[in-house]
């Protein structure tokens, strides 16, 4: 069987809500639904990657909808997009399997609205990934919104609705007053919103109004946690930690400075960036952020929050290296989101691991576990010097090339954040591994004896680990594609 | 102008009608004010005769100064005369009725005068009536022929405005009404609604 | 300007006015209705005022007249008064079925009672 | 042929039903017969726009009698869009209203409300169809007094006086309109619209025809909900039969915008309107509608009279794009009464299926319903997420044109007051979404079922039409560009 290539674009996009919709229905048997997942799953990836093996350099599109007269909402594959949704669609496949072992073995309630919304919020990503119009990414980013908040406030108490709402309402009041109103600015300035390579605004609009324009980009995006708008990501942690793993370290989070990403070099274009006077507010709004919430990070006793200011922190690179606006900072950016991907689904993997197998989520109550759990804390350590930066982990490659953008743009100042921001890295996520492997078990800990979490769960974080390792000794594809977004080949 | 122009008529009997609204206003008895309105009503009737509108005095004398007092007085025997109040925000009120009549008269202002022969209205539609409708019709009044004819849309939208009206009268207070009102009444305090 | 020139239409606009300013400050709602059909009857006094033609006669066509007022206005006013007695007839049952519950015709009262329950 | 005869039957066929329904008896057979005659009016209506749509406008002179001596009927895009909300809603609120109604309304009553409810339709169809100012002042009293009738119906004794209210504004609100005829009158010696669009422009300076347009303005502000004169709303809306506030807010306002758009762009012209300090104060009084009434729907403890507020708003965004008095303004306008009719039917209905279980519509009386009433909350959460502007429903394709207008004049701070102003729909609407999926039920509460499945099938009729028209708004936004452009051309 052969499919062209714009077929394939929107089976992808189909088969996680078709899995929606059966798990829906195959909700009382349970083992019927979680294989549907899975396969659902598998079937994405299978379509993702065929894409990705058949793609080349051509543009392709597909249309959905005629939305408005004028717009459409549309998808079309370029290479940005394409990474995306290989991350996603993978991720997606090991933490479903990961997800399984989690729920069944903590009993969570309501686990058929659970994998249902899941799916559904992974459509609503490859929807972002394979946007062919900013519209269509307006749309999708704010479909996540909402599918996610069901999983947010899963738990249903007092904290989690709290939570909720604040989750909801950073996301939406900053995608509609600043993302929204950028948008329909854009539309009126550059009469389209078709991504095309170095932007679509003509001569006409000034440097004031770009300034502007890439302002309210910048924070109407507020999936990338940029501070003062980053409070949001912390709150998410009450979900169930599949979700944490998946969507607050890969799929939501991802989308935003994708969408940064995008924005930056289809939309306003990078040379003109470039020579709009003020754009480096942003830059040091993002340096800005890592270092505070490194400085956050390091003071957290639960680990879940403690990861979730190292998502804070990481995205910031991404988006600190993406507006500093020269190729390689691009290049950077682009190769970071994919390469703390799967660091952090690890680490959130394994906190989860932790969790379900040992009931703890204390960093406190972490001394001597790794002796218990070994897998889980191997690949536990293996994620976190990827967050620190240090061969040989995937975290390495983008760092260095983050780094060497940072030269090349002469931006000292972010040459020092990105220094002293892995002196701080290292200083929250090695006593963790320390404490693991090299303290003894505290007395308490000895009278509850546990092994490992369930088989499914370790599988996947062992494989995500492993990938982390991977992605350091062959980079070659993920750096083609980025290179290819940075040079616009 | 003279002495004796026959405008001198309508201008005292439009004297008489502000007078009346005056006292109206000032009144505090409602039936009184009641009766004042019907007297209203019949001096607007006069003037209508005056202003060659036979039709419509006719209809506003029965009508407004007869069924329309007869009503007010059917429903206030319903309604037992309330005791005298003062006004409720009448700087507010004033200060409405002022703008709105400072803004009507501005509007004359740049209309033809009083009774203009050359004055548009008279040029356009209403010419046509009066040559061609007796042509049409066959009906010297040219009124009864525009009102059956021409405009015969508009009477059965009015006829079925008093339909609506009746229906509404009917729905509101007909047959054994006061069943239905004590039952709301009790639903009421049963709900606690607030 | 020849006499009366806008008298007759700015009397008319005096006569709303007051009509309009016993439906907006008078808190019995029975009178409000009153001040409601004066308000009502002085725009037909407008409208009739307007339809006037200087020497001309009621438009009953006859061959010893040329000059008729216009018919239009008439027309028109001749419904008005038909939709005016529709609303009060209205207003005035649904003052009935006020009276019978709530007690009393009177805004203030009405509204304080409405604050308590 | 009978479609030839349409514009006429359009209007008859919903006031033939009223006497018919007046000497009925008994609740059933003239709820058949009611929802019969307004499903009939619908299809007439589907009839128009496939007429208006391939042939383009149609004119109708009733009795023959040519205009502007007679009167005229014409429909054309922007009225075909009014009659198919108009009779459309009014035929899913009667289907989906039938058990509700049943509760509402005493079974010797029913054949009268019927009545007076097609007459209600019929009125507003009068109003859309006609092309003769006085002939729409003889429909919209058709429409008002019904409309005052129906809102008496309500359960609680302050119904009678938000209904005495109505009246009250209501009927001043009709006499400007009439004083405003009777000056353009004078002026042109005409009331025909298409006549009167021709005559005008030759007085347009006077100060006589601007004081005709202030009154007819004040006249139909009152009619739509306009803020400042909009007071009677909240108090109808929330008194009125949960079915009458449905139907009610997806039309009644909302033709007499339509009447508006009519009459300030059709024959008063955009010269006028600019040219006068009107167009800034509707701006004005949009902007400040947009905020005030949402700040207060936030402080609403019924859910009926949070929506009436909401009403307020999204007129006031009308009124707005109205003021900018631009094509791409109008296209918003329009584009908007239709939307906001239709999440506001839907809305009104689901709290129709709440108010029938329940009783109440109290905010607190949505604590867990989703759980009890999951077809009902769903319809509402969707219909709530389309007024907020949630891509994908209409809302959004509204916002999206409103913003597009609001940067084509006056630029960046408008539209993110307009913004703003969503947000706050999305403060006052939130916390009810909230409670119907996240609280659970309170102990003690009675067990309820789903509402009626007539209930819910037309409020997914609504929701349906809501997402499908949200994904491809082409057929709308076209027929809203369309009459804009008429409208701008000062074509009637």
């Amino acid at each position: 069987m052969t499919l062209a290539p714009d077929q394939l674009l929107l089976w992808a996009f189909l088969t996680p809500i078709i899995v929606a919709v059966l798990v829906a229905v195959a909700g009382p048997w349970r083992n019927l639904r979680d294989a549907i997942s899975v396969l659902g799953s598998l079937a994405t990836f299978g379509f993702v990657a065929m894409l990705a093996s058949e793609w080349e350099d051509k543009l392709v599109s597909r249309t959905i909808a005629d939305f408005l007269p004028g717009l459409t909402l549309r998808f079309s594959l370029e290479p940005l997009g394409l990474l995306f949704a290989v991350i996603a669609s993978t991720l997606w496949v090991l933490s479903t399997i990961y997800a399984i072992g989690y729920m069944r073995a903590n009993e969570e309630h309501d686990q058929t609205r659970f994998f249902a919304l899941f799916a559904l919020a992974i459509a609503a990503t490859l929807g972002i990934a394979f946007s062919g119009n900013l519209l269509t990414l307006f749309v999708f980013y704010e479909t996540l919104t909402l599918v996610t908040f069901p999983l947010v406030t899963h738990a249903g108490t007092p904290e989690a609705m709290r939570a909720g709402r604040t989750y909801l309402g950073i996301l939406l009041s900053t995608s509609i007053l600043f993302f929204f109103l950028a948008m329909v600015w854009t539309y009126f300035e550059a009469g389209t919103l078709d991504f095309i390579k170095g932007g679509i605004l003509n001569e006409e609009t000034g440097p004031s109004v770009t300034l502007v324009l890439f302002l309210l980009y910048m924070f109407g995006i507020a999936k990338t946690a940029l501070m003062p708008f980053h409070r949001w990501l912390p709150a998410a942690m009450v979900a169930p930690t599949p979700v944490s793993a998946l969507l607050h370290a890969v799929a939501v989070v991802k989308a935003g400075v994708f969408a940064v990403v995008k924005v930056i070099v289809y939309v306003l274009g990078v040379e003109r960036l470039a020579g709009v006077p003020g754009t480096a507010i942003v830059p040091v709004v993002a340096g800005f952020t890592i270092i505070a919430a490194s400085l956050v990070a390091l003071k957290q006793a639960n680990l879940k929050r403690l990861l979730a200011y190292s998502t804070i922190s990481q995205l910031s690179y991404v988006v600190l290296s993406a507006t500093l606006l020269t190729p390689i900072s691009i290049m950077g950016a682009v190769l970071h989101i994919a390469m703390h991907a799967v660091a952090k689904i690890t680490l959130f993997f394994a906190a989860g691991a932790v969790y379900t197998a040992a009931h703890k989520s204390e960093i406190g109550e972490l001394d001597g576990i790794g002796r218990r759990m070994p897998w889980t804390m191997g690949a536990f350590a293996v994620a976190a010097l990827s967050m620190i930066g240090l061969p040989p982990t995937a975290g390495f490659v983008s760092k260095w090339v983050i780094l060497k953008g940072a030269f090349d743009a002469t931006a000292w100042c972010a040459v020092a954040v990105l220094v002293l921001s892995t002196v701080l890295n290292a200083a929250y996520f090695l006593p963790i591994v320390h404490r693991a492997f090299f303290r003894p078990l505290s007395a308490e800990a000895q009278a509850h004896p546990h092994g490992e979490a369930p088989f499914p769960s370790v599988l996947a974080l062992t494989l995500t680990a492993l990938l982390t390792l991977g992605l350091f000794f062959f980079p070659g594809e993920a750096m083609k594609i980025a290179e290819a977004v940075a040079t616009g080949r | 102008m003279t002495l004796f122009d026959p405008a001198w008529i309508d201008v005292a009997i439009l004297a008489f009608m502000a007078i009346v609204a005056f006292v109206v206003a000032l009144l505090r008895s409602v039936f009184a004010s009641v009766m004042l309105m019907g007297i209203f009503s019949l001096l607007s009737a006069t003037l209508f005769v005056i202003l060659d509108a036979v039709d419509v005095a006719f209809t506003e004398a029965s009508v407004g100064a007869g069924i329309s007092v007869v009503v007010f007085l059917g429903a206030m025997s319903l309604i037992p005369s309330p005791k005298a109040h003062g006004r409720t925000r009448p700087l507010l009120g004033a200060l409405v009725c002022i703008a709105c009549g400072a803004l009507l008269i501005l509007g004359t202002l740049d209309m033809p005068t009083y009774g203009d022969p050359q004055a548009p209205i008279h040029l356009h539609v209403a010419d046509r009536y009066l040559s061609e409708s007796l042509e049409a019709t066959d009906v010297p009044n040219v009124v009864t022929s525009v009102l059956a004819s021409y405009r015969g849309y508009d009477t059965l939208g009015e006829t079925t405005v008093i339909f609506t009206a009746a229906i509404a009268v009917l729905i509101l207070i007909g047959g054994s009404w006061r069943d239905g009102v004590k039952a709301p009444a009790r639903a009421d305090k049963e709900t606690g609604d607030a | 300007m020849e006499f009366p020139g806008l008298y007759n239409y700015w009397i008319a606009m005096v006569l709303m006015m007051m009509g309009l300013y016993i439906v907006i400050t008078d808190p019995n709602m029975v009178k409000k209705i009153v001040g409601l059909s004066i308000f009502q009857v002085s725009v037909f006094v407008f409208y009739i005022s307007m339809a006037k033609v200087r020497g001309g006669t009621a438009p009953i066509l006859d061959d010893r007249f040329t000059v008729y007022s216009n018919p239009l206005p008439h027309v028109l006013i001749l419904t008005a008064i038909v939709v005016g007695i529709a609303t009060t007839a209205l207003a005035l049952a649904l003052l009935v079925r006020i009276q019978a519950a709530f007690g009393t015709v009177d805004e203030e009262a009405i509204k304080a009672l409405e604050r308590e329950t | 042929m009978i479609s030839t005869h349409l514009p006429i039957l359009q209007v008859l066929v919903p006031l033939l039903a009223a006497p018919v329904l007046a000497l009925l008896r008994g609740r059933t057979l003239s709820y058949l017969v009611a929802t019969g005659f307004v499903v009939v009016a619908f299809l007439i209506a589907i009839g128009l726009t496939i007429q208006v749509v391939h042939t383009g406008a149609v004119s109708y002179a009733i009795g023959n009698w040519a205009p502007p001596l007679g009167i005229e009927y014409r429909i054309d895009e922007l009225t075909v869009i009014m009659l198919l909300m108009v009779t459309g809603i009014a035929s899913a609120v009667l289907i989906g209203g039938g058990q509700s109604i049943a509760v509402e309304i005493p079974e010797r009553r029913a054949p009268l409300f019927f009545a007076l409810f097609c007459l209600n339709v019929a009125g507003l169809i009068g109003m859309t169809v006609t092309g003769d100012v006085f002939n729409l002042f003889v429909f919209l009293e058709i429409s008002s007094l019904s409309t005052y009738a129906l809102v008496a119906m309500g359960r609680d004794r302050r119904a009678l006086t938000a209904a005495y209210q109505y009246l009250v504004i209501g009927t001043v609100g009709a006499t400007f309109y009439v004083i405003g005829v009777g000056l353009l009158y004078m002026m042109t010696g005409t009331l025909n619209m298409a006549d009167l669009t021709a005559r005008v422009s030759g007085v347009e300076s006077t100060l006589t025809i601007k004081t005709a347009l202030a009154f007819l303005f004040i006249g139909l502000g009152v009619k739509l909900g306009m803020m400042p004169v909009h007071f009677w709303l909240p108090n109808a809306y929330a008194q009125a039969p949960s079915t009458v506030s449905a139907f009610l807010a997806g039309t009644a306002t909302k033709v007499a915008v339509y009447v508006m758009l009519r009459i300030v762009f059709g024959i008063f012209g955009i010269g006028i309107f600019t040219s006068s300090y009107l167009a800034d104060v509707v701006i004005a009084l949009g902007i400040f509608a947009m905020v005030a009434a949402s700040v207060s729907a936030i402080f609403q403890s019924d859910a009926k009279r949070l929506l009436a507020y909401s009403s307020l708003a999204q007129i006031g965004y009308i009124l707005f794009a109205l003021g900018l008095a631009t094509e791409a303004g109008l296209t918003a306008a329009i584009l908007h009464l239709f939307n906001h009719g239709l999440m506001k039917a839907t809305l009104f209905l689901a709290l129709t299926a709440v108010a029938l279980r329940l009783g109440r519509t109290r905010l607190e009386d949505f604590d867990g319903l989703a759980q009890a009433m999951p077809a009902t909350m769903l319809a509402f959460a969707v219909a709530a997420l389309s007024l907020v502007g949630v891509p994908l429903t209409i809302g959004f394709v509204s916002k999206w044109y409103l913003l597009a207008a609001a940067f084509d004049r006056d630029g960046v701070l408008v539209a993110a007051v307009i913004l703003g102003s969503s947000l706050l729909a999305l403060l006052y609407l939130w916390p009810l979404v909230e409670r119907a999926y996240f609280r659970k039920r309170p102990a003690g509460a009675p067990e309820i079922e789903e509402a009626p499945l007539a209930l819910i099938l037309a409020m997914w009729a609504l929701v349906a039409v809501n997402v499908f028209l949200g994904v491809n708004s082409q057929f709308t936004v076209n027929l809203a560009a369309n009459a804009a452009r008429h409208l701008i051309g000062a074509v009637p």
